[in-house]
């Protein structure tokens, strides 16, 4: 089988996409000749003509409005977001037209299109080229976030979200673009709303999705020394949510640790933790922890570090998990008799 | 080498010598009449060559059309108002003093065009031959749209101002790369234009030369901001020039020169000469809605001076003045106004239902599975109370 | 003592800050000669001239970022949003300036302002105008977040946001505009980073902020008819968050709820939700449930009372936390012997 | 009665019927040249009146300083981009080619006036004496911004695109109502201009009459999109006429031309007659940055022709011909430059060094709880680590 890395990955989808559907248009800034600065859209322009992949003028709101018009009227569009920060200016379009406008129609109007965001951090970016904006976006009801972690969910992931009749924020960690595996495509894994069982384990499971999913799996393997057996749970789709895994598994397990880069007060992570031990209460033997970037604007590159969820601290948190009934010294409480 | 690349529309250039862009022509070419485009003055009468441009007046079959629905247009708002008072009507917007603008537009349009209209623009849904109650639908509150826009190639009535300019922009460049002769028609106010999504879809517009005619009612208030405190421009309509977009100005009480401009702008936009920016100077003669009060902001006196210059009577004037219109015809129309607001008031009547499951229903094409499981638990919610 | 209404105590506390301070301005649009479309800003221009109060054009990103360059120079603006889903063209100012400017140059520029934010439902109005948009914020750190529940509170916190060194998004809910109290003013209450209990109880801890507490009021005394005796904390402030009353509350009730008008994903309720079960698990009865709105585009006028979440629904969930271990019906999970 | 309002700035006036805002005569009082202004031709030969516009020559004097600092700068960018080889700097943009715009456009300000620039104008940052190492330091990465905005009256490297325009525009806005004269400047490129905060700065800055210059460096290409793909104006000086405010274009490698039109610009802006939006005609010689790579999507003789172009050649030139430079000068501009690019070298020799636990130090005045808390726990991590 060939290695692909994941952004040949998405290049290949966008492609197979553009074959099998004249209606698909990618467009964005600096997605033409220069083939995006991550090179996503490589080659796009030169193999489908600017009819089909094209450069536009500098302006989000503007591309994603766009965007919402040309699906309107029979395309499917799919628009790049150069950096996750750079996303911003088109916040409006995306909370109050692409995700409502099939609603506010009674479905008479879909907005099929698909939103790329490079997101997170880990590449050395200076400030605006880091942020895990996953948050904001799945707080908004009427648009799906889906984010890979490997090279072959890139692949099928993004065909799905062409193909979704819903748009869908398609979140794209950054650091793992140059990630290597070895697929044969076309390769299509588990639909959307699904979560992956990376690695199974017995003692506790570990719940992370994008950027963090190769952290987990790191630490799952170290933490064999420490003689903890972790199940990593990859969650793929974060809207729609897979309930039905996550909580299978921490059920299984009894102990959870969410693993996200975002800053943690509000984040993703936080409605893990929230249902989790809402679905698994009883089955708990510790509270469901979060190891997750500090409550900061995104650090510069030299010490983003100190920022990012590595290795130690997540095992630093499963060894919070209360194995000996000895209380976490962070959260101390008096255990009532 | 560089990829060879036409571009959607906009050619890829070299990138010339700054003497190479010196183009005051051009620019002229794409700049408005220093004085709004006039066909009827105040009182009805003619105006002369000078005051019209290059522009041709319309049929009087059209401008008797025109009046008619205007005549039936400000009944309907007027009605629709009372409703508010009787609570049959949240709230609603009046477009009175606006007729010769929404209807002068809609009617320069064809069938296949699309409309992008705002909040206020419900004369020029009813013009479009939506069911007027469907056209109510939002400001009465059972749902945010009442009729299928892609059924009236009407858009959603936009609340977030200018932000569906560049929807309209996208829609008609995917009509032009079908090859479809469809032209898109916006409107946006004068407070609208402040807002960047303005900037970016005519800049989108211009770049990808969209068969897109932009319509800026300046009705002179932004809610209480009055038009001095929203822009130092020389007028409107010279936002269009730093665009490379045609533009015009045009008087928006006078439906014979707002007919005559736009329809020479779709047809422009249509015939591939790309989009259009026209600026209807006219006047808000209601508060901003019927929860506003507009004597917080704005004398009485200048209302007066700006009924003076009513488009309803200008143009019954002018045609009765040509013989186009006969004292039975003014009859007939108010006869039909009659009519048509009897419909809207029995049609509001009727207390609207809807299930409250389906909220879970429209948010995507499938419930998500969190949306199934929570429909369920306000379905328990609902048979508790039942 | 005077009875106010909570518009009327933010008018106040915009009339006493700009006469206790010179460089305090009021900005934004129809908050002149109109006095806002709420009123809140009635009289300013009138009383303090237009170069202390001003309409401005009608751009929410030119606003924030005028104000943050006004804040740059000296003056402290207290900028309005008419409405909140009006504040989203502003969000990029917002988060990658209005957020960030004193962490990026280490503290050399201070942006002191107050962005006024009216949100939330049961005005019956139509799209666009009830979202409840404090995740967003609270999940960008650098902001604060606050969010008044009382007539007092509203007066009280406004002053001190308007005082703060700090940007803060001060959150109205619109639905409590009218509601009226008992007050002399200036009245000064609890600082940022305390929460209020509004009603002690022993039996379960309700969670509540802004829109929601009168409701977690009311369901708490028609608590007490079905034998539970609740109490009920009102946050005030989301961002910093006061751990310690909440820690404190449910460490002694050994239950708790959350109730947010807000769509519980991702939400400020889940936030809670995460972090209540992190520092109170072995006090903990029962999971911390959430009572939210549900996961979708805030409604139409005429059915928005199934999307609020209610005293009903605040009882029913309360009947959830296992009083008698039997299980909870709707998160069925095989207890473990 | 309406409130008395005379605004900040813009007069809350009657609606006035549009009869009243014809003003072709006003805009063209706003619009620019139809030709970019210049003094010196391509081979820096002094131009003929009618290219000159009503602009007065600066003082040799001035343009011999700008020369020295034009050889410095361009030093400096060189010793910027060597720096990125050897992994001293993440990332650097370089304004090879646009030395003109960014030193022509810092000399016509006080120093008690501001300057808002992006991340590219780090030519401008050392015009202003800010210290070389600190106004690298966003680009090495040890923090956001490593001088001191207030002291240096220069706001930090913008990098959202167009976003600090408001910012310029409150803050000259705040000067004016105190009464100070400053004047802010702030620097966009052509992609900027597309963005919607690039309208709605520019149209408070109009409504409020502030202080501010705006100058576009249209240096021909956002990244990889040329200025054919980002817009159709015939120029983006053309812009100013819609917001009501003054516009110029100039050949942006003609360093005389530039302080002229700026410097008449600043001055205006500070005698009270609102803001000047000022388009510089240039080019970006290199790449992007030095992570770009342009042959993706430009040709090399482009670049070639814009070189025989070259600011400094011209300007040198000149100088010469008139007498105010000599060769002596010319190897003691070099010299300094070489001990210049000596400093930034050692500079960045040393390894910066940061302190984790200061990224709880600024996010707000006071850490909240939980930042205590959090930075508790990074504390507790380096300690695990040392
Ligand atoms: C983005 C946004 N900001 C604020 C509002 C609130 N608002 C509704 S109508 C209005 C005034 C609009 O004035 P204008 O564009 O002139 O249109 P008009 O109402 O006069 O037809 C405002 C501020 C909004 N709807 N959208
Ligand atoms: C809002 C935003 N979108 C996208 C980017 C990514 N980006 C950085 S520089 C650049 C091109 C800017 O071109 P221009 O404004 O002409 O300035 P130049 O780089 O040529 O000086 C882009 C797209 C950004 N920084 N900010
Ligand atoms: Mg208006
Ligand atoms: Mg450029």
């Amino acid at each position: 089988m060939p290695t692909l890395t994941m952004a040949q990955a998405l290049n290949a989808a966008l492609r197979d996409a553009m074959t099998d559907d004249e209606s698909v248009v990618v467009f964005g800034e600096d997605v033409g000749a220069l083939g995006g600065v991550f090179r996503i859209t490589d080659g796009l322009t030169r193999d489908f003509g600017e009819d089909r992949c094209f450069d536009t003028p500098l302006a989000e709101s503007g591309i994603v409005g766009f965007a919402l018009g040309m699906a309107m009227n029979g395309f499917k569009p799919v628009v790049e977001m150069q950096f996750d920060a750079f996303a911003y200016p088109a916040f409006e379009q995306l909370v109050s037209h692409v995700a409502k406008m099939r609603n506010r129609t009674r479905g008479a109007v879909n907005v099929p299109m698909v939103i790329r965001v490079p997101y997170a951090g880990g590449i050395g970016g200076v400030e605006h080229h880091s942020d895990s904006s996953e948050a904001y976006y799945a707080q908004t009801p009427g648009l799906k976030v889906v984010t890979p972690a490997t090279v072959e969910d890139a692949y099928s992931l993004l065909r799905e979200a062409i193909d979704d009749p819903d748009p869908v924020v398609f979140m794209e960690p950054k650091k793992l673009y140059w990630s290597k595996a070895e697929v044969s495509l076309p390769a299509r894994t588990e639909p959307f709303g699904r979560a992956a069982i990376r690695r199974s384990g017995t003692d506790a499971t570990l719940v992370a999705y994008g950027p963090t999913v190769p952290v987990a799996l790191e630490a799952a393997s170290a933490a064999e020394d420490e003689g903890w057996n972790l199940e990593v749970v990859d969650l793929r789709s974060i809207v729609p949510f897979d309930d039905d895994t996550v909580t299978a598994s921490v059920r299984k397990t009894g102990r959870c640790v969410v693993v996200s880069e975002a800053a943690g007060f509000a984040g993703v992570s936080a409605e893990i933790a929230a249902r989790v031990q809402e679905r698994c209460f009883h089955s708990l033997a510790a509270p469901v922890l979060r190891v997750t970037g500090w409550d900061i604007p995104y650090p510069p590159p030299i010490i983003e570090k100190h920022h990012l969820p590595g290795v130690d601290r997540v095992l630093d948190t499963v060894a919070r998990l209360q194995w000996d009934d000895e209380p976490d010294h962070r959260f101390l409480e008096a255990v009532p008799a | 080498m560089t990829t060879r690349a036409t571009g959607p529309a906009a050619a890829r250039q070299a990138a010339s010598a700054p003497a190479a862009t010196g183009v005051g022509d051009v620019a002229g070419r794409l700049l408005p009449a220093g004085t709004p485009i006039q066909f009827l003055d105040d009182d009805g009468k003619p105006t002369a060559k000078e005051r019209r441009g290059s522009y041709q007046e319309p049929s009087t079959e059209l401008l008797a059309d025109a009046y008619r629905r205007m005549v039936v247009g400000r009944r309907f708002d007027a009605q629709a108002t009372a409703l508010t008072k009787q609570g049959r009507l949240a709230v609603y917007p009046s477009s009175h003093g606006q007729e010769a603008c929404q209807i002068g537009g809609v009617l320069a349009l064809r069938p296949t065009d699309w409309l992008f209209p705002t909040y206020r623009d419900s004369m020029a849904l009813i013009t479009r031959d939506i069911d007027p109650v469907e056209a109510l639908t939002l400001l009465r509150g059972d749902w945010h749209c009442g009729y299928d826009p892609q059924a009236h190639r009407t858009a959603p009535q936009c609340t977030p101002l200018a932000t569906h300019i560049p929807h309209a922009v996208g829609l008609a460049y995917a009509a032009k790369r079908r090859g479809e002769d469809t032209v898109a028609m916006v409107f946006v106010g004068d407070g609208g234009t402040s807002e960047g999504d303005f900037h970016e879809g005519l800049n989108f517009a211009a770049v990808y030369q969209a068969p897109v005619v932009f319509v800026i009612q300046n009705n002179r208030f932004a809610i209480s901001v009055p038009l001095s405190m929203q822009t130092a421009a020389p007028a409107l309509a010279y936002k269009g020039v730093g665009y490379g977009i045609r533009s015009e100005q045009v008087d928006g009480n006078d439906a014979a020169a707002v007919l005559a401009v736009l329809q020479h702008a779709v047809e422009s936009a249509r015939a591939g000469e790309g989009p259009f920016l026209v600026e209807a100077h006219t006047y808000r003669i209601e508060a901003h809605t019927n929860a506003d009060d507009a004597s917080r902001y704005r004398d009485a006196d200048e209302v007066a001076a700006w009924e003076r210059r009513d488009p309803i009577a200008r143009l019954e004037t002018y045609l009765l003045s040509t013989g186009a219109l006969t004292d039975e015809d003014i009859g007939g129309a108010r006869k039909q106004a009659e009519v048509f607001a009897g419909q809207v008031r029995d049609g509001l009547n009727a207390d609207p239902k809807v299930d409250p499951l389906e909220l879970f229903d429209h948010v995507y094409a499938e419930p998500t599975p969190q949306l199934r499981e929570q429909r369920g638990w306000l379905a328990e919610e609902l048979e508790g109370d039942a």
